[in-house]
């Protein structure tokens, strides 16, 4: 099997975009208006799927969990437009975990004992998705992560957690590694957070350089509670080519101002991984110094002119404006690069449901084997991202990555790494492991 | 120990051993962890509650608990229980060392010096994350999680565990606090200076009982990672020394079941506070301003003031 | 330095200074088995000074303390007290939130090889003897300031000292306990040694058997009772100013 | 970087932290000193006056005001607010609580939940940036004896900020400002007569309940001060109080508790160790070294650094 079933029922494959538009509207539309049991009368069972999903409201995480829900809500308007899940309505239960292992922990259990879930999903951060993954896996939950850490091809988790949504950090980096030493040059100075998925980076970026040809010449590892970064730059070695950052939590702002108060006008190569400026404004006073950097994106923030219809219905969907904010406030800057996951998730989840013939709690053990089998995700209005592979033993899945470079206080793409040159060795196979 | 309160905490142990038959499968659950962490409070309730040392730095000894059991486990494959008493012993060297340092000082002082040395664990444990993996945090291998043929993940195992190790860690506080040891802590908490002057080892007596304070504490960590599966960095925390005085504070501080009350007490609050509002953190806030404002001993406390004298 | 049989304590050029000021300066002092001793002085003489050097709450800046013949100089306060040094504080400090009963245990049960039924005798001894027998199971802090005094003399009593270190027993008792107390520190000199700080001249005429004068840190005067009140120098220094 | 230009900028970043927790910690230090009672709030009014610094500058921009004018009504307004709002909840808790210390301590972290929830709904979880009124890149000159004899030039990095040297300018004009209200306005007279007897101020006719409840405004409003001064540095974010108030509880402590000479040498002593020990380590380690050796000193001089003892 090497197509989703998904693919060929979807609807919104209109040659232009204002086509795709009316239809998610008109069905969006005709929808709202039909009382609900009305809706999903050819259902066997008109009660709805419901979908657990885990979202960071407070805590660190809690700008990425706006987004979340945001582009969740709309990938589940847009799903029950087309007739839901084997005709029956999917439903979002949310709750917070408050960006914390032993909470989301808690809320898994929530899901699976209290509200019925059929599935779990959500969590982006790692401390988040690893505590809470043991708990997935004993409640036979299955749980599908949006966090593009590598903690799910690592082969730490289990067979209940699964990644087919977004990318994994190391598949990032091996994409970018070739950019860098070709492009940019040769020696690296990387500067990450000691949390969280500074980690992935730290395992990761390293061997990746070195297989491309060149050489992380420091590291430079930031803790969680520093605010101010000034003091560490002259760490950075005075031979260094390109510095490669990657900065989270509220600070970043702050230390992409400094980094550029720090060099002046004699600043090496810059690439940052977006996760650094997510929902940041990238005209807030202090990045001026950013121009002509780079960026690594999951998915571009700012429409791109050549971008797909179905790349605009998704933005048009989720509330995007072309500068990749919110159409209600442009100063609310989306997390674009990482909550396209969430729309290509509950697409899978759709997928693989329909594929398995879903009917209850009972069949959750099916919906991961057929996901399991998943292998390629056409570029399309399920996965406006781009054309997937995903690899059932590491449920992880590989896709295109993104290298944009800041010009006028705009990212546009400059290169896009197919999925086939992101895919490194499997480090396990959770199809051998007992369910 | 009067019969009327032995009654009263058997009997509180015999309503959890029957509610193990009882409860919905999420409540089950949500008992099987809070009393776990019900035994943490216990375990700062010696220390704050019964000797008057205000520690901002207990999630240091839970942490060490946690990750003593667990580095054992995942890098050497130790089973579960010998990996908790490494646990165990490694929370109670933490507290005898800590103790040695912190105790020189006083009240306020204790409180920042506690916090300090909680602050660097934090930190220590993200330094060496290529060994601790850091605020990441790691699963213990699901093998390694039983007791002999006992599956730790199992949750009715898990109830039971969890059971046995708050129901002890209770009977042992209230043999504790009735014991001549646990009231010289009480007169220590009242008046250092009077206790010295009666003959006590004052300096000792403290650092005794913060090492049985951080010893407890550090069987909840370690216990919580066997029982749960997952070691991380956010469990040695601020945040969770505080939540450790919270639950304590509206439990009741110096009471036996305050520690579980207030753990209780807390969790149900914010889970239902959730359904309500995504800013269920305001509401604790509230809740926790009105409780000191109209409940200051905490739950407990306030039976005991209003009408149970001799509540322990 | 060795101790005649007879003393049980006894300070070597004993001197406290704070930032420079001399509190007590070269105390030699002396205290015999089972006498009643008085230490007297006007306010600022620095006699609280002196007995806390003796208890061991604040430190010598120099001289040696001597007990039952040992130096104790150095040794913290809490293993005085476990050779046998009692004290009771000036300024009432008893535990105030637990009861009466629990407060005197704590200081009964200090002495070890105590089973619990011993302890229980003695507290209830120790409460009876000071006359609160009555009011065991009251809190502390609820009695009377006279009370808590008789219950800091309870706790005194039941730590079973060889030495009572007394620190103004009497300030705020009626006069009526004052009369109690009096009987019993009568009774009690039979059994152990005291040292009495007090400005009551009337308790120190009857009850001490020596008297010791401090003025300005140092001993002005040393004697029976009847010997210090024909002194001329205490006269001067202290009855004179005294209005008691 | 060579060694002597890397110290001067880690010098430099260290006189920033020092004079921006120093505000914070007086503030502190001024409640403590007062009131007796330990304010766990603190940093959550810190981070308010961030926010509200935001909030200032965004509805004066809208009216087009300019970034010096926006910023200058900031630093008036923001700590009215802030003040207000902590003056308001001392009437309505703490007082009630008769300023007992262990009941204010929890009443204060509700507070701290009350006020970060109520941002992040109100505000937002995002990190918001404040203009400075200005901002120049100061490229800074090193001088050193070599070969040729004496030289200056200027090293790759070692640079400032015109807005960083005005918060530390700031922060000191204003310290002493509070000083001489301290000593020689009669209101300060009234303070330190309410720290130094309770009992006594009131009977001579202290309205002592006002003072208290001032005192617990200003120090939020030096908090909230100090948050102004930071935005355009760190910019505005719900979490903000946090490391902030650990910070100032060190500062506070280290330097004597209630002492407010001592609470400032304190944040330059710990403002300048931090910039200095990540000099010689990398960062995280850093932070162990710096935490631990606060710790220490407390063990060891538990009184604080300048503090007297008391027994």
């Amino acid at each position: 099997m090497t197509e989703i079933p998904s693919k060929t029922k979807t609807g919104l494959i209109s040659p232009t975009r204002r086509g795709a538009l009316k239809t998610l509207a008109a069905g969006a539309g005709a929808a709202a208006t039909m009382p609900l049991w009305a809706r999903y009368t050819s259902a066997q069972s008109a009660a709805p799927i419901k979908i657990g999903f885990g979202k960071h409201a407070t805590g660190i995480g809690a700008a990425y969990g706006r987004w979340y829900e945001r582009t969740s809500v709309a990938a589940l308007a847009k799903i029950n437009a087309e007739g839901g899940i084997n005709g029956r309505p999917v439903e979002l239960v949310t709750e917070d975990d408050g960006t914390d292992p032993r909470r989301a922990a808690e809320v898994l259990e929530k899901f699976a004992n209290q509200s019925d879930c059929d599935v779990a999903f959500g969590t982006l951060f790692s401390h988040v998705v690893v505590g809470a993954a043991p708990r997935a896996g004993e409640l036979k939950l299955p749980y599908f992560v949006v966090s593009e850490g590598h903690h799910v091809a690592s082969g730490m988790l289990n067979r209940w957690t699964l990644q087919p949504g977004i990318t994994d950090v190391k598949s990032q980096i091996s994409a970018m590694a070739p950019f860098l030493t070709g492009t940019l040059g040769k020696k690296v100075t990387m500067i990450y957070p000691d949390y969280a998925f500074g980690y992935d980076h730290r395992d990761n970026l390293a061997p990746a350089i070195e297989a491309a040809g060149g050489e992380v010449v420091a590291k430079i590892a930031i803790p969680p509670t520093e605010t101010s970064f000034t003091k560490y730059f002259p760490q950075i070695p005075r031979d260094t080519d390109v510095i490669y950052h990657v900065m989270i939590g509220p600070a970043v702002l702050t230390f992409v101002k400094e980094m550029g108060e720090f060099f002046g006008p004699s600043r090496p190569e810059i690439f940052g991984f977006i996760d650094s400026l997510e929902a940041t404004d990238l005209t807030s006073p202090g990045l001026e110094f950013l121009d002509g950097t780079y960026f690594w994106e999951g998915n571009p923030r700012y429409l791109q002119a050549d971008a797909p219809d179905y790349v605009k219905a998704y933005r048009d969907a989720v509330g995007l404006d072309e500068n990749g904010a919110s159409v209600s406030d442009p100063s609310d800057v989306s997390t674009s690069a990482h909550m396209f996951g969430c729309w290509e998730t509950l697409h899978i989840i759709k997928a693989g449901m329909e594929a398995a013939g879903y009917q209850s709690t009972a069949d959750r053990q099916k919906l991961v084997e057929a996901v399991e089998v998943m292998s390629m995700m056409e570029a399309g209005p399920a996965h406006p991202q781009g054309t997937k592979m995903f690899n059932g033993k590491t449920h992880q899945v590989f896709g295109p990555q993104y290298i944009s470079k800041v010009e006028g206080g705009k990212l546009s793409v400059v290169k896009t790494v197919p999925y086939e040159e992101t895919i490194y060795p499997d480090e396990v196979d959770y199809t051998s492991m007992s369910f | 120990m009067s019969r009327k309160d032995l009654t009263l905490h058997l009997g509180l142990v015999a309503l959890l051993f029957a509610l193990h038959f009882i409860l919905p499968a999420y409540h089950h659950g949500i008992f099987a962890r809070v009393m776990v962490l019900a035994v943490y409070a216990v375990g700062y309730n010696i220390a704050f509650g019964y000797t008057g040392l205000l520690s901002l730095g207990h999630a240091m000894f839970f942490a060490a608990g946690m990750y003593g059991m667990g580095l054992v486990s995942y890098h050497f494959g130790v089973p579960a229980l010998p990996a908790w008493f490494v646990g165990v012993a490694c929370a109670a060297a933490l507290a005898f060392v800590v103790g040695l340092l912190a105790l020189r000082t006083q009240d306020v002082s204790f409180m920042i010096v506690t916090l300090m040395f909680a602050q660097a664990a934090y930190l220590i444990i993200l330094y060496f994350s290529e060994v601790t993996r850091g605020d990441d945090g790691f699963v213990i291998p699901g093998a390694l999680r039983a007791i002999g043929p006992f599956d730790l993940s199992d949750e009715g195992t898990r109830y039971i565990v969890a059971w046995i190790l708050f129901s002890t860690a209770l009977l042992f506080s209230l043999w504790l606090v009735r014991h001549p040891f646990g009231r010289v802590l009480v007169a220590l908490r009242e008046n250092e200076e009077r206790a010295r002057l009666l003959g006590y080892d004052t300096g000792r007596r403290k650092l005794a009982s913060l090492v049985i304070s951080g010893t407890i504490s550090g069987a909840a960590g370690a216990a919580y990672a066997g029982l749960f599966g997952y070691v991380g960095g956010s469990f040695a925390g601020v945040q969770y020394s505080i939540f450790a005085l919270l639950w304590v504070l509206l439990g009741g501080a110096g009471t036996v079941l305050g520690p579980f009350i207030g753990t209780l007490f807390m969790f149900y609050l914010i889970d239902l506070a959730t359904e309500v509002t995504e800013a269920y953190m305001l509401i604790a806030g509230v809740v926790l301003v009105l409780l000191t404002l109209f409940a200051p001993q905490g739950i407990v406390g306030e039976i005991r003031r209003r009408l149970w004298k001799d509540l322990p | 330095m060795k101790q005649a049989s007879d003393v049980i304590l006894s300070t070597e050029g004993l001197g406290k200074s704070f930032d420079g000021l001399r509190a007590n300066n070269a105390i030699d002092f002396t205290l015999r088995k089972n006498r009643v001793h008085a230490l007297i002085g006007p306010n600022g003489a620095g006699k609280t000074t002196f007995v806390s050097m003796l208890i061991g709450r604040l430190a010598p800046t120099d001289g040696a303390i001597w007990f039952d013949g040992q130096n104790v100089t150095e040794m913290p306060a809490h293993r005085r007290v476990a050779l046998g040094m009692g004290y009771t504080f000036q300024i009432t400090s008893v535990f105030s939130r637990l009861s009466c009963h629990e407060n005197v245990a704590l200081a009964a049960r200090r002495k070890a090889g105590r089973g619990k039924g011993e302890v229980e005798a003695v507290v209830a001894d120790a409460l009876v003897r000071v006359g609160l027998g009555e009011r065991a199971d009251e809190v502390a802090g609820d009695l009377s300031y006279g009370h808590q005094r008789l219950l800091e003399i309870a706790m005194g009593l039941a730590s079973a000292p060889r030495l009572l270190i007394l620190d103004e027993p009497t300030q705020g008792l009626a006069e009526s306990e004052i009369a109690a107390f009096k009987a019993l520190i009568r009774a009690l000199s039979a059994e152990t040694t005291i040292l009495l700080i007090e400005h009551n001249m009337s308790v120190v005429m009857e009850l001490a058997d020596e008297i010791t004068v401090l003025n300005f840190g140092e001993i002005l005067a040393h004697g029976t009772a009847a010997e210090i009140h024909a002194n001329p120098a205490v006269q001067a220094a202290y009855l004179g100013t005294e209005t008691a | 970087m060579d060694f002597g230009p890397y110290l001067l900028l880690a010098m430099l970043e260290g006189a920033v932290l020092a004079a921006v927790l120093a505000l914070m910690a007086s503030g502190l230090s001024l409640v403590f000193g007062v009131m007796r009672v330990v304010n766990v709030a603190h940093g959550e009014f810190y981070m308010l006056g961030a926010v509200m610094a935001w909030v200032v500058t965004q509805f004066l921009a809208g009216l087009g005001g300019g970034a010096a004018v926006n910023f200058i009504a900031a630093a008036v307004l923001a700590p009215l607010i802030v003040c207000a709002i902590a003056a308001a909840a001392d009437v309505t808790i703490l007082k009630r609580l008769d300023y007992d210390p262990e009941r204010v301590i929890v009443a204060t972290i509700g507070l701290l939940y009350v006020i970060q929830q109520a941002t992040l709904m109100g505000y937002g979880p995002d990190a918001r940036p404040v203009v400075a009124p200005f901002n120049q890149r100061i490229a800074l000159p090193w001088f050193e004896f070599g070969e040729n004899g004496f030289q200056m030039y200027y090293p790759w990095g070692l640079s400032t900020t015109s807005y960083k040297l005005f918060v530390i300018v700031a922060a000191v004009v204003l310290l002493f400002a509070l000083r001489l209200f301290m000593t020689r306005s009669r209101a300060g007279l009234v303070m330190r007569a309410t720290q130094l007897d309770r009992d006594m101020a009131t009977a001579f006719g202290i309205p002592v309940e006002k003072v208290y409840a001032l005192v617990f405004g200003a120090g939020a409003a030096l908090a909230a001060l100090a948050g102004v001064l930071i935005v355009p540095i760190q910019q505005a974010h719900y979490l903000m109080g946090g490391d902030a108030l650990l910070l100032s509880f060190i500062v506070v402590i280290i330097g004597g508790l209630g002492s407010l000479a001592g609470t400032v040498v304190a944040a330059v002593i710990i403002g300048m160790s931090d910039g200095i020990i990540s000099v010689f380590f990398t960062p995280t380690l850093a932070k162990i070294i710096a935490t631990l050796a606060v710790a220490l000193v407390l063990v060891f001089r538990p009184q604080g650094l300048f503090g007297v003892k008391t027994r």
